[in-house]
């Protein structure tokens, strides 16, 4: 048991995975000898050789092709992309051949692979190193997206998405990668995909987030403790496919749903997860479904960042609008 | 001023139009079943495109790429090939898949509309057919580092077309093949055309062969209407790739005879005077005359042949129109390995669609 | 006034756009001579001349690019690409450049452009001619998602799109290519972008859609009617930005929604029009907000093509259930 | 076998690293004030460097990546280049831009984390840093369309790195390049490394510049730290383009003396030793010596020029600490030419955003 970073639980679930199966395979840009630029994979070329870890050459486009053909040998390739502007390229190799190749063939050739990279804002980066695109992955069928927020859950959830025979990404948030430091067990343990976690219960709002947002996100919760409101806090985890029993329930329970994302509000993430209550979890809802999110722009360079993203004091805000319908 | 690199490009041919010989055979070449072999390959891939060809034109076939006149690409890389290498073809290959084992009814099921008939019982661990121009170069570098790192000695062969040499994917993987050395031959089937845009709006590269030199391996242009040259010079760079020096490319020089798809109509963009006078080069006449020359041939073996083509298309083609559609629910079951739990209401869903749109027929 | 297809009038749309305004360019995959895969191009080349239709190589990576250089320039380059499948490479382009060179350099250049494409299934078209991809595009800040879904619409919209100052995505329902003709009038007049349009009033339901499923709704409507259900159908139109007006509008008076479209469900673009009505429109809603649509999974081959499409079996069903919410 | 085609790559320098000739100068190089001109431009393009790196060890800039020993390569292709041409920088040409006319004041301001930056007073239609590496070879390609096209004695100029060119989207560009005959010139900035990934494990081509082969057109190498092999042999292809002869790529072999960026630690990576013989070969010291020798410079025209590089570092500094902060919603205002009516919403919540922040600070 280790007091871990995030990124020293991706680092260590990398190791772990490594170690027990001689077919995973790390790749990317400077994934070897510079241990990757937020040293996610630092210590790997060392411990499991050339072979192993392969440094690409600056190659996109390519990366998720070379994982099919890969993954349909038999390998696991896990891709690094260096960051989240630079990883649209994998969408045309995601949807027309990663996330369709097992049923393409009818099961006979499939390519498990993990696609993952450090994703989302505020760590005041220069262009293109704070965008929140997990959308765009995740309306991509036949591919799984996860995206963890705590070490634990890094932890977990990439072994999962590593040992899992179909096709991941996993988005790291990058701004929390060396937030706090939690106790995490190597123990080779894997948390379960498809689930949402339920970080705190509660009975009056379900404050639904994932990634860098939920720490804010419990940060709200406590706050609004004090004014007698009690936030169930729920971690997406697996945004797609969504586990949307979790969220019903609890929004069954609480009559109230405020979702937090950094990433710009239309077609974005959390119009899913407001439509499934739409449908399913209408006559729950006492107080309309808030999403408190970035804008329709892109990111704007670090000095406007901050205002940009949603914070503590927007969360709450839409808390209490939401709290304000009895 | 130094000169610092400096590089040629060869062409290679055996076998002239005319079937007479441009230069002696290769020591394989002399084996006369080998060269009958390929030559009765050729022409039953012929025979199953004009068949695909009528069929879609009678409604019993979706949109296909006939590969009419550009058989020797197809045919002369599979005979090239070991069995367990890995071919990667796009959607004009047939020739190769065929030659490979793939079943023409299996042929026939995919390009119907039915991805069961890219489950083929032949050569498994090929890829399907790829229809996004040049998106399967990255795969077969896939295959071929998984071949590397395993220390096997196989090789993962790429078809690819001319227009799709000018895609970035394609350069990408070539470009990380020459890096690392890996076992892939890319064979390149100018056809000359891709849909309405010739080869020389496709690039001001002299050859198709010469982007390798961008990666740092060899490029080789051969006749790719001559079987023999084909089957030579992809073997020397599969075999070449085996041994662990490293990937090629081989651009093969031919003509597509025939309409881009069945979806197309060349005249609107190319003279008949052009195709006309490439109906001279074409592979399967060539090597007859040759063959027949040598004593190899004759017309009461070509009568057979044919007839046996046309047998073996036929059943072919009635063992795909018989069989039984698949269950809607397979586009569900065949996506994940397990079906995830959040998706148990979309397959619910599927089924009730199922019953509901059958209850409408019914009305 | 002619008689039209919808094929036709984007034809029409482009050679009154060309001839109106010299920059105007219209580049890609056969669009010279061919006349583009689907003819939309057809007649331009004689027109205008080969330095107005250019035939690109075949790289999409590259289109749009290109056009971002050449917009930056002046030119106003109307870039097709030849099947929904292969639109996806687009997407760094747009989200990295054409969605912010104007505000990346405070309106020092400007990249205005229309990227246009047929799409959607119901063809028996090979695989990746079938698809669905506007949720993708919608996600994109800095570039506006258009859908016409009659010949009409087809070439007041593109029009607008191409007399735009900014990017424009431009979705093509090839599926009603040639369905149907309607009486256009080549007069030059745009409709607006970023609007719905009401395209048949009720006051029971509201059915919203785009594309080639406006044909489907209209029929359910008729159809609800004959059941005395007063069905209002909205044509989306512009589906980002999305005119939530229009929409919250509607469903104030009828209280349901019905959304139709051929792409998969999960973090679709009917997700965002459900949300909207979640948090705006919640408290007008007397039934959940259902989603017609195809499935997460890869567009099957044509043998199965018809069951992952929506048909009018399904609307019905959807609004009858919705109507049961009284 | 037949040769169907053949190449040769060529290497270009004048000035060797001991500053002494290996080839007759180009006439316009012996104008001693041109010289001095191209002098001035690295070292204050060095002194800028310097401070950037400064300021962001000090927090008061975001990561930026220096050119230290790279400036020849900017400065001399900027120098090549007219004022109606079109610069397309990556992100390590502030040598070129300030020499273009973009100030230091902007410049900053880009790095600092303010847009505005961009919006810079100097070369109006040059495009604004390009961080995604290589996304910008596409826009040349259409900048240069444009102006051929229009007929414009025009160039697009387009830089990028070594690692650049493994980019299918940089290959996808040029090939287009090649057989549209743009008047599109590439500057490969091949310094050796991305990142951590040396140049070798980048490409097993032999040269950069034979990248062009693949796309029909012309590859040169260059010494890139000879500034005055940069300047000749750059506005050798920039004019050939000009004339309509079409594109070229020149390599210019140079060295990142620095780290990747103030993020980055080369030292993980590479050693140290490798680093310091490099900076032998640096292009400043090379021409500071070549001055020397003329008569062109001393050590008091040197030591003006440093304290006239500080002034100008130091006042564009003041004025960018100095700025004002943008408004919050120049985020939505610039996105569209004109603000979308649905849009509007957002733009009113973005108001609310902002005051809520200020009262929660307040608080
Ligand atoms: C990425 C992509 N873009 C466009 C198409 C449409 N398309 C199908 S085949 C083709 C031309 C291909 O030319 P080439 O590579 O020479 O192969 P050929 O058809 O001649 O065998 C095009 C543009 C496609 N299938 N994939
Ligand atoms: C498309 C893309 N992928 C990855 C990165 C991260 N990155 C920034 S610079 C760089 C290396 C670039 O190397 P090179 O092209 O040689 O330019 P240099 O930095 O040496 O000037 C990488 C990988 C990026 N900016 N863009
Ligand atoms: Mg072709
Ligand atoms: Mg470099």
């Amino acid at each position: 048991m280790t007091a871990m970073t995030l990124v020293e639980a991706v680092r260590t679930a990398l190791a772990r995975a490594m170690a027990e199966d001689p077919t995973v395979l790390v790749l990317g840009e400077d994934v070897g000898k510079d241990g990757g630029v937020f040293r996610a994979t630092e210590g790997l070329l060392e411990r499991f050789g050339p072979e192993r870890v392969l440094d690409t050459p600056l190659s996109e486009a390519l990366f998720v092709g070379l994982a099919v053909g890969l993954g349909a040998q038999g390998f696991k390739p896990v891709v690094e992309f260096q960051f989240d502007g630079f990883s649209y390229p994998a969408i045309d190799q995601l949807v027309n051949h990663a996330g369709r190749l097992r049923a393409r063939t009818r099961g006979r050739l499939s390519c498990p692979m993990v696609v993952r990279f450090p994703y989302g804002g505020g760590v005041r980066a220069p262009e293109h190193h704070s965008e929140s695109p997990e959308a765009f992955f995740a309306h991509i069928p036949g591919v799984r997206t996860v995206i963890p927020s705590s070490p634990a859950r890094a932890y977990g959830l990439l072994l999962a998405a590593i040992r899992d025979p179909d096709p991941v990404v996993f988005l790291e948030p990058k701004r929390i990668y060396r937030a706090v430091r939690e106790e995490v067990v190597d123990d080779g343990r894997a948390l379960p995909l498809d689930r949402c976690f339920v970080l705190r219960e509660g009975r009056d709002l379900t404050l639904v987030a994932w990634g860098a947002m939920i720490p804010v996100a419990l940060q709200a919760s406590a706050e609004l403790a004090k004014e007698g409101v009690s936030v169930e806090v729920i971690d997406i985890a697996t945004l797609k496919p969504l586990d949307c029993a979790t969220l019903l329930d609890s929004v069954a329970k609480t009559g109230r749903c405020v979702i937090v994302h950094e990433a710009p509000p239309s077609f974005g993430p959390g119009a899913e997860i407001a439509a499934v209550l739409a449908s399913e979890g209408l006559f729950s809802l006492l107080a309309p479904v808030l999403r408190v999110t970035a804008f329709d722009v892109p990111t704007p360079l670090p000095r406007l960042e901050e205002l940009f993203l949603p914070a503590l004091a927007d969360v709450l805000e839409a808390c209490r609008r939401a709290m304000a319908h009895r | 001023m130094v000169e610092v690199a400096s590089f040629r490009i060869e062409r290679i041919q055996y076998l002239r139009a005319d079937g007479t010989l441009a230069a002696p055979l290769p020591p394989w070449a002399e084996d006369g079943e080998e060269l009958v072999r390929l030559y009765r390959a050729m022409v039953l891939t012929r025979a199953y495109d004009t068949k695909a060809v009528n069929l879609q034109r009678t409604g019993r076939l979706g949109t296909v790429a006939s590969s009419l006149g550009q058989e020797a690409v197809a045919v002369g890389t599979a005979a090239a090939m070991r069995p367990q290498d890995v071919l990667l073809p796009s959607f004009r290959e047939q020739g190769a898949m065929l030659y490979r084992g793939v079943r023409i009814e299996e042929l026939l099921t995919f390009w119907g509309g039915d991805e069961r008939g890219s489950n083929w019982s032949g050569p498994r661990e090929d890829f399907p057919v790829c229809i996004p121009v040049g998106t399967h170069a990255p795969h077969a570098a896939g295959v071929a580092t998984a071949f590397k790192l395993r220390r096997e000695p196989r090789v993962a062969v790429c078809m690819l077309g001319d227009g799709a040499t000018s895609k970035g994917d394609v350069y990408e993987a070539w470009n990380l093949a020459g890096v690392w050395r890996l076992p892939m031959v890319t064979v390149v089937n100018n056809n000359q055309w891709a849909i309405s845009v010739p080869r020389s709006a496709q690039t001001a590269a002299a050859t198709l062969a010469q982007k390798a030199i961008a990666c740092g391996m060899p490029g080789v242009q051969v006749d790719g209407n001559d079987v023999i040259a084909v089957r030579e010079v992809v073997g020397r760079m599969i075999e070449r790739a085996r041994a662990g020096e490293g990937p090629a490319i081989v651009e093969a020089v031919t003509y597509r005879l025939s309409d881009h798809t069945t979806a197309d109509d060349a005249r609107r963009y190319r003279d008949d005077a052009e195709v006309s006078a490439h109906w001279k080069e074409e592979p399967i006449a060539r090597l007859r005359t040759f063959l027949t020359a040598r004593g190899l041939w004759d017309k009461d073996k070509e009568e057979q042949l044919l007839a046996w083509c046309a047998r073996e298309v036929e059943s072919a083609v009635e063992a795909y129109l018989a069989r039984a559609p698949a269950p809607a629910t397979d586009m569900i079951d065949y996506v994940f390995a397990e079906l995830p739990a959040p998706m148990r209401a979309q397959r619910a869903e599927l089924v009730r669609r199922v019953a509901r749109r059958a209850e409408g027929a019914e009305r």
